[in-house]
């Protein structure tokens, strides 16, 4: 079942998606139990920062009725202006672990290929490395220069592997970081 | 004769709700200064044990007969100060109370200085009439030790059992054909799946008790008498029935608002919580999409009060049919949640654990009920919301039963503006009427759950025990009588008076039954003769009043 | 059912539930041992300037009763007494109590103060939530009963010199006109004989310290309402006067926070109950000090299930200019002046806001009692997983002992028209008790 | 029984890729402590807490339990060097110890590369582990950092989610102060201490992210603070690198130098600039540590 839009603009309505509700209480069922105090968008530097336009409380609300449409089409508000500060986690009188339910709808996006630019490209290297930042020839150059040993990272084509393994690649878009991969190498 | 009266004065600073504003001090010494008065004191708290103590040394010590107190209101505090007389062998008829505290220091707080000399008027005033009271007795009156209880639900039989249990005979009266109220309809009782028939079950227990006498399918015609002796008839059929019992608790509970005209209640597709509770208990119960809407017909204007209940019974209800059909699709659409209490939050949390959806609505744009769908605004994410419903619940309020008002006339105790039963004092005396004998508990005075309700049962029979444990009763010596050489019987006073108290006796002259006077003084001043006097408040008294008020500077 | 009544009930803790289970007990004709562990009884009521919803005079109404207690014939009070041990009897119980050493005669004391105002040392007083200081010996409260001193153990000169064997102060000794200070005075242990008791030992508040987003103890103008209402009390440590820690002076708006330290996971899940109306009435008192004052009550929903609670709450909007913000402050900061600054999400707007108050009242829970789970220990009483003493729905007021009983906020939180209702009901679920077996 | 464990240095990627100044700041304050530490081998990327599990949290489960199969069970310890890591680590081990589902899930997936997770690891940030050997510290001072007056950033990761950190208390934080405070220098309150560095925020909304961070260095510089110490590499590169960016933004003029905890305390326990590598900083630290008499001039 799919939440549908009757009408774009004035006099939409939503409707209650409850198999997206499913899936998010099936990640982390402490979505539940929010009871809608907004501590966490009071604590929020994010909502303070941008005037109430990225809201944790709304994010939830809006899990809780299982709008998909909101949170993954229209992205309002924008789950991933979320810092992952975990200052709501910490003050939430409910113990709804907001992050961690935001990133049950991020992966949702990741999903629906709404993936932004910056997140792709670490989750490509990650991939294709093993770790977040490679090696360059020059920081290998400082690293002898502080007496710094040879340090060993985890070994690409195990980390390949064991993310193919469970479809990581088939999340990510590749087209537009195949130029930089290119650089990389070179 | 003059010399005989020696009166002692006692101005309360009350802390500083008094002392802050009037100049306590400055009274003292002017009260010193009026006719009779041989000592004047003053208190921080007149009313502690120190400043009773100071009463009864300054009674001791210079011999006075009369005592002023300028305080507070007589309301709280006169007994307490008549008590004290009488303990030091003063009449307590004798003691004369000048309210200095929210006659002036509240009222003009503003003006200490006037405030000031207010308050010497006051007590010149007071000091005035203290030298013109008269010793009164209080009267006492046998006392039956028995209780009528008027209504058999959760709350009436819980006092009955009590009284019961301690020997007292037990009258109770119900308008259903069986004893039990509103409990009959429930499936269950929150928060524990408690079956209300283990809460009913003390229903055998009085049914076998000897000391309890049951009228089903009954009604009260008329209550007479006072307390000790209440003459009751009630009409059961075509039969009367008269017998007299010492006291009254009043146990009429409460009637669970029919919200015709709103949401498109029909009974069928939209009903009630209670219309739910008997769907279930049925087993006619099979829906799977439900919509619930709390605060309909309450926290508006015609009813702006919060029923207390609802919240909970709507996720009990809800909490059964997601048990029941854990797929089912449950939205509670509310205003605020009332769970107060221990448990109560946490049958909220774990209600909202089971998925059951809680979401608000804004008071001034209510959600729309059509054929298949609630259409409910969310303001807080400003969009329309569409539910789909096989059934749509509405939480509706405890409303009073309209007989309340005839019953309360005829037991000559108030109502609220919403038609429960008005207590004497809502901290201190919640389960007392004003009216002595007559008591009140279960939701015919607000609603109430069912452990608040069986605990106010249980306080009624606290207070009716207090009573009826002891033989006899003193009432308030300050009442009126006819003076029948100027009565001209025109009976003027007996349709004014509230208490009933005013009556043709056998030779048919209008007298007052004393021990139902409450000295209020309705007849007196109603009637065309001048025959009515108030004992405690007699022309002279007031005229003196009157008189030492105009000889202030 | 006679007058004569020969029982003897045990009523643990003189507050207003206490103080109601006793007078209705001691005048159906049951003899009332009241246990009070401090130097009167009075309880939390006595500490509140005004009761809602009728603003009656907190002290005013109970004063009175504080008085019938104390002049009753059937109602013994053991002040600064504290139950120990109990046994179990053929009927009833046996209780070991152990009294306190006042160092004052109560049969002696005429409460002159002039004892008090010798005494040299100066001590912070509890009763005031620490905002003022009183002597080492003292009147508990000014209307408080019995109407006699105490001397506080600790800090006491001569006492704490006493046990040095050096003779140091003793002032009052020499300036009490009634011989009234005893010194030599021990703490003694003694056993009564009971048929029932009633565990009326009520409630505390909770201490909103760890909350360190609040900023409570960090930031001196935000207290707790408990601490707020001495201060607008007439007899409290100001005289009634709204005034900031930490300068003196008088706010012109107050923030009252709603759900401190309840409906929270962290701390206590539940629900406090009175915390919505009582805020209400401090709201209110503001505005009746100064007319020009504003507050605001944050709150996450808006609780007023009592008698005219609701009415009282809409009264406090359209006559006393009462701002109510749904919404739970996320936290406090302060400026340079150390006005406190509320962050939150204004939840009738919708804006992610904040506040400049002068001054902020934390609505914290009330708590079971410090001493309440060790009292119920010793009574085998069982409580539930907050503390309080556990009760049933159809048996609200009896606990899983016979014969022992409960009344007020040890069973919950409650405002004071529940307590009294409990307090009766377990006073007449008492007297059945009692009667059972007899006829 | 603790004191038995091995540790060893996860060093994840920031540091060694990118800031190794930091990795040998903590290597020589360890060594001069005689705190015995051997690198992690073979270990990937934490992952990153802020970025991989919002693509995908089974990726971020499963790669975080490759990295604890690393050690050996009860015989090591891992201590971190970047607030990040900590909580990837921490939260996956408690993630899979609470969730036995879970954990057959993620090692049904480590059998493609013959590893398996048994049992919970002790994980720490080398933070926690300098604060509980503080009085070693302070017995092998000799450079009182005198004059130094530190903005402290403890970062969010550093502290949260608390239940499962357990470490400070993340809104009455006090470990690092008291740190600062022992190596002779003065930490100063400032009004958006705990608020986050905005380093996450680069990925989302450049803009942003700046005005986070001129929010805080405004803070700093209003409380009067001469320099900013933080305990996470990301924190380390918003702080230092994106200065610059925030200067252009708003037309400020911030030069606060930013050094690690380590390399605070490598500069009491006595280590100079070229020990420490510090002009590989964004903002040179030299000059100010001179004017303080911290550094030498030569």
């Amino acid at each position: 079942m799919i939440s549908n839009i009757q009408s774009k603009g004035m006099g939409m309505t939503l409707t209650i998606d409850y198999d997206f509700r499913k899936q998010i209480q099936g990640f982390n069922l402490s979505v539940n139990y929010c009871f809608q105090c907004a501590t966490c968008t009071g604590i929020c530097p994010v909502a303070k920062m941008t005037n109430g336009e990225f809201n944790p409380r709304k994010l939830i609300e809006a899990s809780i009725l299982g709008l998909k449409d909101k949170l993954i089409e229209l992205q309002q508000p924008n789950v991933w202006y979320c810092l992952t500060c975990q200052k709501c986690v910490e003050l939430c009188p409910q113990h709804v672990e907001l992050t961690e339910i935001f990133d049950v709808i991020k992966n949702s996006c990741v999903k629906s290929g709404k993936i932004p630019d910056a997140f792709n490209s670490q989750a490509i290297t990650v991939l294709e490395t093993g770790v977040a930042l490679p090696f360059s020839d020059a920081i290998m150059k400082r690293r002898q220069k502080l007496g710094l040993d040879d340090y060993k990272t985890a070994d690409p084509k195990e980390i390949q592997t064991l993310l193919k393994g469970i479809g990581f690649d088939k999340l990510l878009r590749f087209e537009t970081t195949e130029t930089n991969e290119k650089k990389g190498e070179k | 004769m003059d010399d005989d009266i020696r009166i002692g004065i006692f101005v309360c600073h009350c802390g500083t709700n008094i002392g802050g504003i009037v100049d306590v001090p400055a009274v003292t010494e002017y009260a010193k200064s009026l006719p009779h008065v041989v000592f004047t004191q003053r208190n921080l708290y007149t009313c502690s044990e120190t400043g009773l103590n100071a009463i009864k040394n300054g009674i001791k010590d210079n011999n006075l007969n009369r005592v002023v107190v300028a305080a507070c209101t007589p309301r709280t505090h006169e007994p307490l100060f008549r008590g004290i007389c009488s303990e030091m062998g003063v009449n307590p008829y004798f003691f004369e109370f000048v309210n200095i505290r929210e006659q002036c220091a509240w009222v003009h707080q503003k003006d200490k200085k006037k405030a000031t000399e207010k308050a010497k008027d006051l007590i010149r005033m007071g000091a005035a009439r203290a030298a013109l009271l008269e010793a009164l007795d209080k009267y006492q009156i046998d006392v039956k030790p028995s209780t009528l209880i008027i209504g058999g639900g959760i709350s009436g039989m819980s006092a009955a059992q009590v009284l019961a249990n301690q020997g007292y005979e037990t009258i109770i009266i119900e308008n259903d054909t069986e004893l039990g109220g509103q409990l009959r309809f429930h499936y269950s009782l929150y928060p524990g799946e408690l079956d209300p028939q283990k809460v009913l079950s003390i229903k055998d227990g009085l049914l076998k008790n000897p000391k309890v006498k049951i009228y089903t399918s009954s009604k009260i015609k008329n209550i007479d008498g006072y307390v000790g002796n209440f003459d009751i008839t009630i009409q059961k059929g075509e039969e009367e029935i008269k017998f007299t019992v010492g006291t009254i608790i009043v146990a009429t509970g409460a009637d669970v608002l029919k919200p015709v005209g709103l949401y498109n209640y029909d009974g069928k597709k939209v009903i009630t919580q209670k219309e739910l509770e008997q769907l279930i208990k049925s087993g006619g119960f099979n829906h799977k999409k439900i919509v619930m809407i709390q605060c309909v017909g309450s926290r508006n204007k015609e009813r702006p009060y919060c029923s207390s209940i609802c919240c909970m019974t709507a996720m009990k209800n809800a909490r059964y049919i997601k048990k029941k059909y854990p797929d089912s699709e449950i939205v509670i659409l509310n205003r605020d949640i009332y769970t107060s209490g221990t448990y109560q939050e946490t049958y909220y949390r774990e209600a909202r654990e089971m998925g059951i959806i809680f979401t608000r609505y804004n008071k001034l744009k209510p959600p729309q009920v059509g054929k298949d769908t609630v259409t409910y605004y969310n303001e807080s994410l400003k969009e329309n919301i569409e539910l789909n419903y096989d059934l749509v619940v509405l939480s509706t309020p405890l409303v009073s039963y309209s007989e309340s008002e005839e019953l309360s006339k005829m037991l000559k105790v108030p109502l609220d503006e919403f038609g429960f039963f008005l207590e004497a004092h809502v901290k201190l005396r919640p389960v007392d009427f004003a009216t002595d004998g007559i008591f009140v508990c279960g939701t015919c005075k607000w609603p109430a759950n069912v452990p608040e309700s069986i605990s106010q049962g249980y306080a009624a029979a606290s207070r009716v025990t207090r009573i009826i444990s002891k033989s006899s009763f003193s009432v308030e010596g300050s009442t009126a009588w006819i003076d029948q050489d100027k009565c001209i019987a025109c009976e003027v006073c007996l349709k004014k008076c509230s208490y009933g108290a005013i009556a043709r006796d056998e030779e048919d002259r209008v007298v007052v039954r004393t021990v139902l006077c409450k000295g209020c003084g309705a007849c007196s001043t109603t009637c065309p003769e001048h025959a009515i006097h108030i004992r405690h408040f007699t022309d002279d008294q007031i005229e003196s009043e009157i008189t030492a008020l105009m000889e202030g500077d | 059912m006679s007058s004569e009544n020969t029982k003897n009930v045990m009523i643990i803790g003189g507050g207003i539930a206490g103080i109601q289970s006793s007078l209705d007990l001691g005048d159906m004709g049951f003899h009332v041992d009241l246990i009070e562990q401090e130097p009167c009884i009075g309880g939390r009521m006595a500490q509140l300037d005004k009761t809602l919803p009728t603003n009656d005079c907190s002290i005013c109404i109970l004063a009175p009763k504080l008085s019938d207690c104390f002049r009753h014939p059937n109602i013994k009070i053991h002040s600064m007494t504290k139950v120990e041990g109990i046994a179990k009897k053929d009927r009833g119980f046996s209780v070991s109590l152990k009294r306190q050493a006042r160092f004052v005669k109560e049969d002696l004391c005429i409460n002159c103060g002039m004892c008090v105002a010798k005494c040299p040392t100066k001590v912070l007083d509890s009763f005031d939530m620490k905002m003022r200081k009183r002597k080492a010996i003292y009147l508990y409260y000014l209307q408080g009963v019995p109407a006699v001193m105490a001397i506080d153990k600790v800090n006491c000169l001569h006492l704490k010199n006493l046990e040095k064997n050096k003779n140091v102060c003793g002032l009052c000794q020499q300036v009490c006109p009634k011989d009234a200070i005893d010194f030599t005075e021990k703490d003694t242990i003694y056993d009564l004989e009971t048929d029932a008791i009633i565990m009326a030992n009520g409630s505390n508040q909770y201490d909103p310290t760890p909350l360190y987003a609040y900023g409570y103890k960090k930031y001196k103008n935000v207290i707790t309402s408990l601490e707020y209402e001495r201060m607008i009390s007439a007899s409290g440590p100001t005289q009634g006067h709204i005034k900031r820690l930490s300068d003196n002076v008088h706010p012109n708006n107050i923030a009252f926070i709603q759900c401190v330290g309840s409906r929270d996971e962290h701390t206590n899940p539940y629900c406090s109950s009175i915390c919505c109306t009582y805020s209400t009435k401090h709201a209110i008192l503001s505005r009746e000090h100064d007319e020009n004052l504003q507050s605001y009550i944050f709150y996450i929903d808006l609780r007023a299930g009592g008698k005219g609670f609701q009415k009282y709450i809409n009264r406090a909007k359209n006559e006393y200019g009462v701002k109510y913000i749904r919404g739970k402050v996320a936290e406090i900061k302060i400026d340079e002046d150390e006005n406190p600054i509320l962050f939150y999400e204004d939840l009738d707007t919708f804006e992610v806001s904040s506040k400049k108050v002068g001054l902020v009242i934390l609505a914290c829970a009330m708590i079971p009692s410090k001493g309440s789970e060790k009292l119920a220990k010793t009574l085998g009483v069982e409580l539930d997983r907050f503390n309080f003493v556990k009760s049933s729905i159809d048996s609200p007021v009896k606990t899983n002992v016979p014969g022992i009983f409960a009344a007020g906020s040890v069973l919950g939180p409650m405002d004071i028209p529940h307590s009294v209702i409990n307090a009766s009901g377990a006073a007449a679920i008492t007297a059945e008790y009692l009667s059972k077996g007899e006829k | 029984m603790k004191k038995d464990l091995n540790h060893k240095l996860f060093l994840g990627c920031v540091i060694p890729a990118r800031l190794p100044f930091i990795e040998s700041s903590a290597k020589k304050v360890f060594e001069n402590l005689d705190i015995g530490m051997t690198n992690m081998e073979n270990a990937s990327c934490c992952p990153d807490p802020t970025g991989i599990p919002a693509v995908d949290q089974t990726t971020w489960l499963t790669l975080g339990a490759r990295n604890l199969t690393l050690v050996e069970n009860k015989k090591d310890d891992i201590i971190s060097l970047c607030s990040g890591c900590v909580e990837t680590l921490k939260m996956v081990d408690h993630t899979l110890t609470e969730d036995p589902a879970k954990l057959e899930e993620v090692n049904k997936n480590l059998a493609k590369i013959d590893r398996k997770l048994e049992g919970s690891v002790s994980v720490k940030h080398a933070g926690q582990l300098l604060y509980e050997n503080l009085e070693l510290v302070k017995s092998k001072i000799v450079k009182p950092l005198k004059g130094l007056k530190v903005a402290v950033h403890y970062g969010c990761h550093f502290l949260s989610p608390s239940e499962i950190i357990k470490w400070d208390d993340p809104f009455e934080p006090k470990t690092i102060d008291e740190i600062v405070g022992v190596l002779g220098a003065e930490s100063l309150e400032y009004d958006s201490k705990l608020q986050c560095c905005g380093n996450p925020m680069l990925k989302t909304d450049k803009d942003l992210a700046y005005s986070l961070l001129y929010k805080k260095l405004s803070d700093m510089e209003k409380a009067g603070v001469n320099c900013i110490t933080v305990v996470c590499p990301s924190c380390f590169l918003q702080f230092d690198y994106q200065q610059k960016a925030v200067n252009k933004k708003y037309g400020t003029n911030f030069k606060f130098p930013v050094l690690y905890l380590t390399e605070l305390i490598a500069l009491a326990l006595g280590y100079n600039d070229q020990d420490l590598g510090l002009k590989l900083h964004g903002i040179k630290p030299k000059k100010m540590l001179q004017e303080l008499n911290i550094l030498s001039k030569e």
